[in-house]
């Protein structure tokens, strides 16, 4: 791998933004829904905050290598901070702000903050709360100073104030910044992110300038991006890929990072702003294509038949245009009517009219959901990759798009599939260490750099795509010895609207058995009209018509899942709906929504040994977390379905 | 359906509360004005100027006018016809009391007399409400009739109780008297109608129309955060009658170019501008238009097809408009209390939702 | 009359001067005496809360406070001031906003509208500035539509705030109601009955709003209830009233305590 | 004492006796108000559509008789026969009791719970609807409207009081119809004032304004009740169109009258039973004094067409409640 040098005078991030204060002064670089309007900063205003902030940091006496702890929604001043953070030579640590005081408790003590910027009273509370704990957290900086009139003051900042005190003392500091933007190189740490690790502990994984800038770089010209681009930022900022999209990528092309008013408001402010480059999780995807389905089903009938039309003709004939392959007149014209009457509105009411590029990423994306997306003529694509990678390993170049893989090596990154069919990557995006933890540094990368997935898949001859198959840990051998590749499954499962989640089991078993999530929206929503009344997610879910439907699917995926002899052994014999949606505030799911199957399979063990002994019902009673943090439990009686598999298909002799 | 919102957002006030803040809307606005003022003059023939377009602008400009004193201060009056009236003389006194003054000023003068008589007659607003000031305003319309019947000095005298204009011109083109050209009286009066209809947009979008609106939806609440009744009551009052003096002018000088008050502005006439009011929409200045240009259509309409396409009698096609006028109220109050205006805000709602149904 | 003094409360606000007196004030109906006699002021930035079971006179009493009603004796002093024979609006333009026991919001108009309004005793354009518009009118307009966006933010009522007020649930109207009266930045803040009708949740969080308002903009509040529950919990004094006459003034601790206040609420016979 | 004294009196007679018949067409508002809050303009129409029918079926006339030629170039007109007074009196209120139906029918019960505003549009809608109809039907030319009330100055009362006031003053000269009109108008507003005092719907009535359930108690529906007020309403509208019509023929002008009640109304405020009655008097009696003393001789006469709204304007102002409203304390 080249060790190559950054251009010094790009090689941290605090330069790109000196750059694009320079290059793009007038054009905007943050827009944040607020008072009713987008309110708007540009680049040249941006470099002014930041170093206003930078002047603030140097007050409240911030040293070089210093962790400083950004916790809030989306907002500019946050990215603001990390930038100030990284000006001062210290390391910016965004944090998930919905955890919980004491997780949030092992984060600070772990990176050993010295600083939190948080959002308002709520997170300011929390650290209150776990303050004792953390000898190293000198100071606590606020946005929003609603409701901590009476707070004891004598840490505890104003985020304004903050900037103002700086800009005072601007004469003496202004030496004293110059030389700590100057320092860093190419190799110091750029920013720390936690992984929600889908076991134990979050990690902190350290990312430095070159991985950053090299991954905004390379990126950024793979797709073409250009500092007229747009995009919302809305997903949590402690996610890698939030830093790589709003800082990396942003920065690198000098395009605008828009927030949103509240998560409650972020499908309205999408459509008021239309941004051009747009990244969400397939969970996303799947809620807006059944929120429409279940939108139009109240449309009249006409309203029904011409969008059926409309969209049929963009099947027929979207991807293709897309893909830039040759299409007939007549299609050509049929498309622009559907575009006209249907797709053009659609997906204007979605706000992705503006899209020109989009992607997905974190989960395996169902078929059809993917490609209602390409054929309303949004140029949605899939990637691979993680934390430790910067986010990219692979990705999909335009024109080569399907559901089904995760594209070829992003620039600079090589792979290499190890023989128990585990993914590996080398690339300039590749992470340093993770923090204070050597040994796990260790065994995730070894001394030539190659980094294990822990996603185990396999390189497609012909097209040389990567396709991901499962978990490599989760990845194991049933009784028979025959392959269990769990999320293969699950997968086909969720690509159903009325399954929202699903955890398969049968290592080491002689079959396959099922936990289900109903998604409340849209099995409520059929409900609703086949006029059956329920009180609660636990009713519905016990429903004996919803049993059948679900069996329906079960039994779909089954017949699929029999014609691949590789997995073939991964049908679903038996399977049982959850009384309760599994839940990262109960830890069944990580922050980033991925199911913890180990924990729940210690959670429920009962209903495990239920489904495997054969019994017909089993009665259950689960510990429950509310949104205050309170406990509780619900206790509930199960049924467990049989659902029919399929013969082994043959293969023809 | 013909929307596309999605990037056409907001980063000022001033942006978020312009009248019209879908750019696809704007668009159309400007497109239309483009129309009215380059293109209609050239296409338009003499039948369709004096029997549509001319009124319809002329009782825009009063619908607009009744608009603010009854759509948006919630001021009932049925003395339209009578301040119309107004207008008519003071124009016709001007014009024949100073030949020189240019008509332009005439026409606003005339507004502004009629003004201070709306004014005077909405002074009981403050004491009586509801139905009560609804059938005093017909007080003004009776009482201005019969004055200017019974006052020579109204009509100079003339020995047929007429009023007829002399002719003026601006910029050497004749808009009054008989050898105007249709074309520029048109133009004359779409620059008014312009001009007005943006100050009464701008009048009704500020701090000014909430007041009239807040008197509108409740007084009592209105002048306890601050509002002064009498005061807000007044300055619709006088608005409105400047309108509706205005368009009374115009009616007189520019459109019928001789009237007599009996039957140019008598108490058909108050509720021929209520009825557009009413069908186009209350506190809507958009419903204004839209009234005036059904109430002008319809009767044209009517007309064309039963003594036109039938052939009958004309007493007969008239009874026939009373009926389906009346008939026409009714409905509308029944199916759409709010006018035309709100059935454009919903088609507009769906358009923008669409294909959603909701 | 110890006009001077300040005192502070346990929560630590310095509570200052009287804002308003009110001096033996009566008030009759007619033949009926809403009002008899009652005397009690409301100092700067405290919570004064004037309770009482139905038809205590109450609200009269607020509508005499707000200039609505006149009294046929005793006098009001605002600010020092003596009242004279004012029209409310007057008194509105003085620093005195208020909100309603049956909602008075301006059911045409949206919230934004609704709370703009508020704002209307602070714009000063000219009917010729606002003709014209661009310029002074819609420098102001943006002025206090800023203003206005704040107390929107401050309320939580972003989401609602393009929506005819007609259309929103009534614990919303409540709210979007006392934003109107917060946008006139009153000197004294008047709320009749601001829990009336509301269920536990949404009356937690108008108190709250209550305490943040006077926390945050500094605000003296009065207000009246007839549930002493919530009052006790958020009010600095109170009077309380019974019959048109004054039966109790003092801390919550001092009221809850006083035995014709008790005799009042348990509903003991009056003689 | 001096002629003109005797002449004042004179006029003053037929004041009151012009009051009485605005009393009469303003009770008619009234009840309707009082009952379904609607103010109803369109009195006056259904005063001279009463009146038109009358006549039509008197001359046993076609309905819609020109239509018809019109369409199908017929050339109808009449039946060719002439129906007894009393009986086309019935006809007459059975059609105006049959419109109380439809306009509770396919009106009333559409706009409930609007503002009184909308129902007020409503009538004037109304209105204009009737007088197209009502041309419709029976043509639109003058007719002449006579069933069988003495007409003419009355000889006996000039004789008797021609004693009075010297030579130059013949006697009072009262119409026999007006007197007429007077007596039978008296009859009607008391019989209608007993009427919702003393029985059970009369009190319904009143009650329906300000408490449907009240109306409701008495087992009476709403809809039943305004189908009641607005027959009252028509048979009102009847007699007040024989007399007007007997006295100046059938003709448009006859749905003025609504215009000459509605300040007797703002006068006695729109609830007041005696109100209208009381109010009905002063603006007959007023107008008819002004016109006399002042219009005439200084203001070129024909001061009847306003100076009944200037009164009640200039009176509501200093009295906004009308003269028998109570004093309105407002609340908030």
């Amino acid at each position: 791998m080249s060790e190559t040098m950054g251009d010094p005078q790009l090689d941290t991030v605090p330069k790109l933004l000196a750059r694009n204060a320079k290059m793009y002064g007038d054009s905007p670089a943050y827009r944040e829904k607020e008072f009713g309007i987008w309110q708007s900063w540009t680049w040249a205003q941006t470099a002014k905050e930041v170093h206003a902030l930078a002047l603030g940091f140097l007050t409240l006496g911030i040293k070089q290598g210093d962790h400083i702890a950004i916790v809030g929604r989306n907002r500019p001043h946050f990215y603001w901070s990390m930038l100030a953070a990284q000006s001062v030579g210290a390391i910016p640590v965004p944090l998930y702000k919905d955890a919980v005081a004491d997780e949030m408790a092992f984060v600070l003590d772990h990176c050993s903050a010295r600083l939190v910027v948080a959002e308002d009273q709520e997170q300011v509370d929390k650290m209150i709360d776990v303050k004792d704990q953390l000898p190293n957290l000198a100071n606590i900086i606020f946005l929003d100073p609603r409701g901590m009139r009476k707070y004891d003051r004598e840490a505890l900042f104003d985020f304004t104030d903050v900037q103002a005190k700086g800009l005072a003392k601007a004469a003496e500091l202004q030496g004293e910044l110059d030389a700590r933007l100057a320092a860093p190189n190419y190799d110091d740490t750029c920013v720390m992110l936690y992984t929600s690790g889908t076991t134990g502990r979050p990690k902190g994984v350290v990312l430095s300038n070159r991985n950053i800038i090299e991954t905004g770089k390379n990126t950024s010209e793979f797709d073409s991006l250009k500092h007229t681009d747009s995009v919302l930022a809305y997903l949590p900022m402690a996610w890698v890929g939030d830093f790589i999209f709003s800082i990396s990528q942003a920065y690198w092309s000098g395009f605008c990072v828009a927030c949103p008013e509240s998560e409650s408001t972020m499908q309205d402010d999408l459509r008021e702003l239309g941004p051009t480059y747009f990244f969400a999780p397939p969970r996303y995807f799947e809620g807006v294509l059944t929120s429409v389905q279940i939108r139009m089903e109240d449309a009249g009938k006409f309203k029904q038949r011409l969008f059926k039309w409309g969209m049929n003709v963009a099947k027929e004939v979207g991807p293709n245009l897309l893909d830039g392959k040759s299409v007939g007149l007549g299609d050509r014209i049929k498309y622009q009517m559907a575009k006209l009457f249907v797709t053009g509105p659609l997906k204007n009411t979605l706000g992705l009219s503006c899209v020109r590029l989009g992607y997905t990423a974190g989960e395996a994306i169902g078929p059809e959901i993917f490609d209602f997306y390409r054929s309303l003529g949004i140029n949605l694509k899939q990637l691979y990759g993680q934390t430790e990678a910067s986010v990219f390993i692979t990705q999909q170049p335009d024109g080569q798009v399907r559901a089904d893989t995760v594209g070829i090596p992003s620039p600079g990154v090589e792979l290499k599939i190890a023989e128990n069919g585990e993914v590996f990557y080398r690339s300039s995006g590749t992470f340093v260490r993770y923090h204070k933890n050597p040994e796990s540094t260790a065994d995730t990368k070894d001394a030539q750099g190659w980094v294990a997935t822990g996603d185990a898949g396999f390189i497609e001859k012909e097209s040389g795509h990567l396709r991901i198959i499962d978990r490599a840990k989760d990845v194991g051998k049933m009784k028979d010895g025959s392959m269990f590749a769990p999320k293969f499954v699950e997968n086909k499962l969720k690509f159903f609207a009325n399954i929202l989640e699903c955890v398969v089991f049968g290592n080491g078993r002689e079959m396959c058995t099922a936990f289900i999530n109903i998604d409340l929206t849209a099995v409520g929503n059929w409900a609703e009209r086949n006029n059956i009344a329920y009180s609660s997610y636990q009713e519905l879910a016990a429903h004996p018509e919803v049993y059948k439907m679900i069996q329906s699917h079960v039994e779909e995926v089954n017949a699929s899942v029999a014609q691949d002899e590789m997995l073939s052994g991964c049908q679903i014999h038996r399977f049982l709906i959850l009384h309760k949606e599994l839940d990262a505030d109960d830890g069944e799911l990580t922050r980033t929504q991925k199911v913890r199957r180990n924990i729940i399979a210690e959670k429920y063990d009962d209903l495990l040994t239920a489904l495997f002994d054969g019994s017909t019902e089993i009665s259950t009673k689960t510990e429950v977390t509310y949104e205050d943090g309170r406990k509780g439990s619900i206790s509930a009686t199960l049924e467990i379905r049989d659902a029919a598999v399929f013969e082994r298909a043959k293969v023809a002799a | 359906m013909i929307y596309r919102e999605a990037g056409d957002f907001k980063t000022s006030y001033a942006k978020d509360q312009q009248t019209f803040p879908i750019a696809f809307d704007r668009w159309g606005y400007f497109i239309t004005l483009a129309f009215a003022f380059l293109v209609v003059p050239f296409i338009i023939n003499d039948y369709w100027i004096n029997a549509v377009v001319l009124p319809f602008l002329i009782y825009a400009i009063a619908a607009i006018g009744l608009n603010i004193l009854t759509g948006y201060c919630g001021q009932v009056s049925l003395g339209s016809g009578g301040f119309m009236a107004v207008g008519a003389y003071a124009a016709y006194k001007l014009m024949t009391g100073f030949p020189d003054l240019n008509i332009v000023f005439v026409i606003f003068l005339s507004g502004g007399i009629t003004a201070l008589v709306g004014m005077l007659f909405g002074l009981p607003s403050l004491r009586i409400k509801g139905f009560y000031l609804a059938v005093a305003t017909l007080a003004a319309q009776f009482f201005l009739v019969w004055l200017f019947n019974k006052v020579p000095w109204f009509y100079n005298y003339s020995a047929s109780g007429q009023i007829s204009a002399p002719e003026r011109s601006i910029f050497g083109y004749a808009v009054t008297g008989a050898n105007a050209l249709p074309a520029v009286s048109y133009l004359f009066c779409l620059c008014f109608v312009v001009i007005l209809a943006w100050a009464a947009r701008n009048l009704t979008r500020g701090a000014n129309g909430r007041k009239w609106m807040a008197i509108r939806d409740m007084d009592i609440a209105a002048e306890i955060i601050g509002v002064n009744p009498l005061k807000t009551k007044l300055t619709a009052f006088g608005v409105s009658s400047f309108y509706i003096g205005i368009a009374g002018a115009m009616l007189f000088a520019v459109y019928l170019g001789a009237a007599e008050v009996g039957e140019a502005f008598g108490i058909s006439k108050s509720f021929l501008i209520l009825f557009m009011v009413i069908i186009g929409g209350l506190g809507s200045i958009f419903g204004s238009f839209a009234g005036a240009a059904f109430m002008v259509l319809m009767p044209v309409l009517l007309k064309n097809v039963m003594v036109g396409q039938l052939g009958w009698p004309t007493d007969l096609a008239a009874h026939f408009e009373f009926v389906i006028v009346g008939g026409l109220i009714v409905l509308f109050l029944i199916v759409e209390p709010h006018g035309l205006a709100q059935l454009w805000r919903l088609a507009k709602e769906k358009l923008r939702l669409w294909p959603f149904p909701h | 009359m110890n006009a001077i003094d300040s005192y502070i409360t346990p929560d630590g606000r310095t509570i200052g001067a009287p804002v308003m007196e009110m001096k033996n004030i009566t008030l009759r109906f007619g033949g009926v005496v809403a009002i008899k006699d009652i005397s009690f002021d409301i100092r700067e930035g405290e919570i004064r809360a004037i309770i009482g079971p139905n038809g205590a006179g109450k609200s009269s009493m607020l509508n005499v406070m707000n200039g609505f009603y006149h009294p046929q004796e005793g006098e009001v002093h605002f600010r020092g001031e003596k009242r004279g024979p004012m029209r409310p609006h007057q008194i509105a333009h003085q620093g005195i906003a208020r909100t309603f026991q049956n909602i008075a919001l301006f059911k045409g108009m949206s919230t934004l509208d609704n709370i703009m309004t508020g704002r209307l005793t602070h714009m000063k354009t000219g009917m010729f500035s606002q003709i014209k518009w661009w310029g002074a009118a819609q420098r102001e307009e943006v002025e206090n539509r800023e203003l206005v966006e704040k107390i929107i933010d401050f309320l939580e009522i972003q989401t609602i705030r393009k929506t005819p007020v007609g259309r929103l649930p009534y614990g919303l109207q409540k709210r979007v109601e006392l934003g109107r009266a917060l946008a006139a930045e009153p000197k004294l803040l008047l709320l009749d009955e601001p829990m009336a009708g509301m269920n536990v949740e949404e009356k937690e969080d108008m108190s709250r709003f209550i305490l943040d308002v006077n926390d945050e903009f500094g605000t003296t509040i009065a207000l009246i209830e007839h549930d002493m529950g919530v009052v006790m919990d958020i009010a600095d004094r109170v009077v309380v009233m019974d019959y048109g006459k004054k039966i109790g003034d003092g801390t919550p601790e001092e009221v809850r305590t006083n035995q014709d206040v008790i005799d009042a609420y348990l509903g003991v016979a009056h003689d | 004492m001096s002629a003109n004294f005797y002449f004042g009196v004179e006029v003053f007679l037929n004041g009151l006796m012009a009051g009485v018949m605005y009393s009469l067409v303003a009770l008619g508002f009234v009840l309707i108000f009082k009952a379904s809050g609607i103010f109803n303009y369109a009195q006056g129409v259904m005063a001279l559509f009463a009146a038109l029918t009358l006549v039509g079926f008197q001359n046993g006339q076609i309905p819609f008789a020109h239509l018809i030629n019109a369409i199908f170039g017929t050339d109808l007109h009449h039946f060719g026969w002439h129906m007894p007074a009393f009986l086309a009196i019935l006809c007459a209120l059975g059609v105006m009791i049959l419109f109380a139906f439809i306009v509770e029918r396919y009106i009333l019960k559409h706009l409930v719970n609007q503002e009184p505003i909308i129902l007020f549009m409503a009538t004037i809608g109304l209105a204009y609807f009737m007088e197209g109809l009502g041309d419709l039907m029976w043509g639109s030319d003058i007719k002449k409207l006579d069933v069988g009330i003495p007409q003419g100055g009355n000889i006996w009362l000039e004789e008797k009081t021609a004693f009075l006031g010297g030579e130059d003053f013949y006697g009072f000269y009262l119409d026999n119809l007006d007197i007429w009109a007077t007596v039978l108008a008296a009859i009607l507003v008391t019989s209608l004032v007993l009427f919702s005092q003393y029985t059970k719907t009369g009190r319904a009535l009143r009650a329906v304004a300000d408490d449907h359930q009240a109306a409701l108690s008495v087992g009476i529906s709403l809809r039943t009740i305004w189908v009641i007020v607005w027959s009252i309403a028509g048979f009102v509208a009847l007699v007040a169109g024989i007399m007007w019509g007997s006295k100046s023929g059938v003709q448009f002008s006859l749905s003025l009258i609504a215009l000459k009640a509605l300040p007797v109304l703002m006068l006695g405020g729109f609830t007041s039973i005696p109100g209208a009655i009381i109010g009905g008097l002063i603006i007959g009696v007023g107008e008819k004094m002004f016109e006399f003393l002042i219009g005439a001789p200084f203001l070129g006469g024909a001061t009847e067409n306003w100076f009944a709204y200037m009164l009640a304007l200039l009176f509501l102002v200093f009295r906004p409640q009308g003269l028998f409203g109570e004093k309105i304390i407002e609340r908030v």
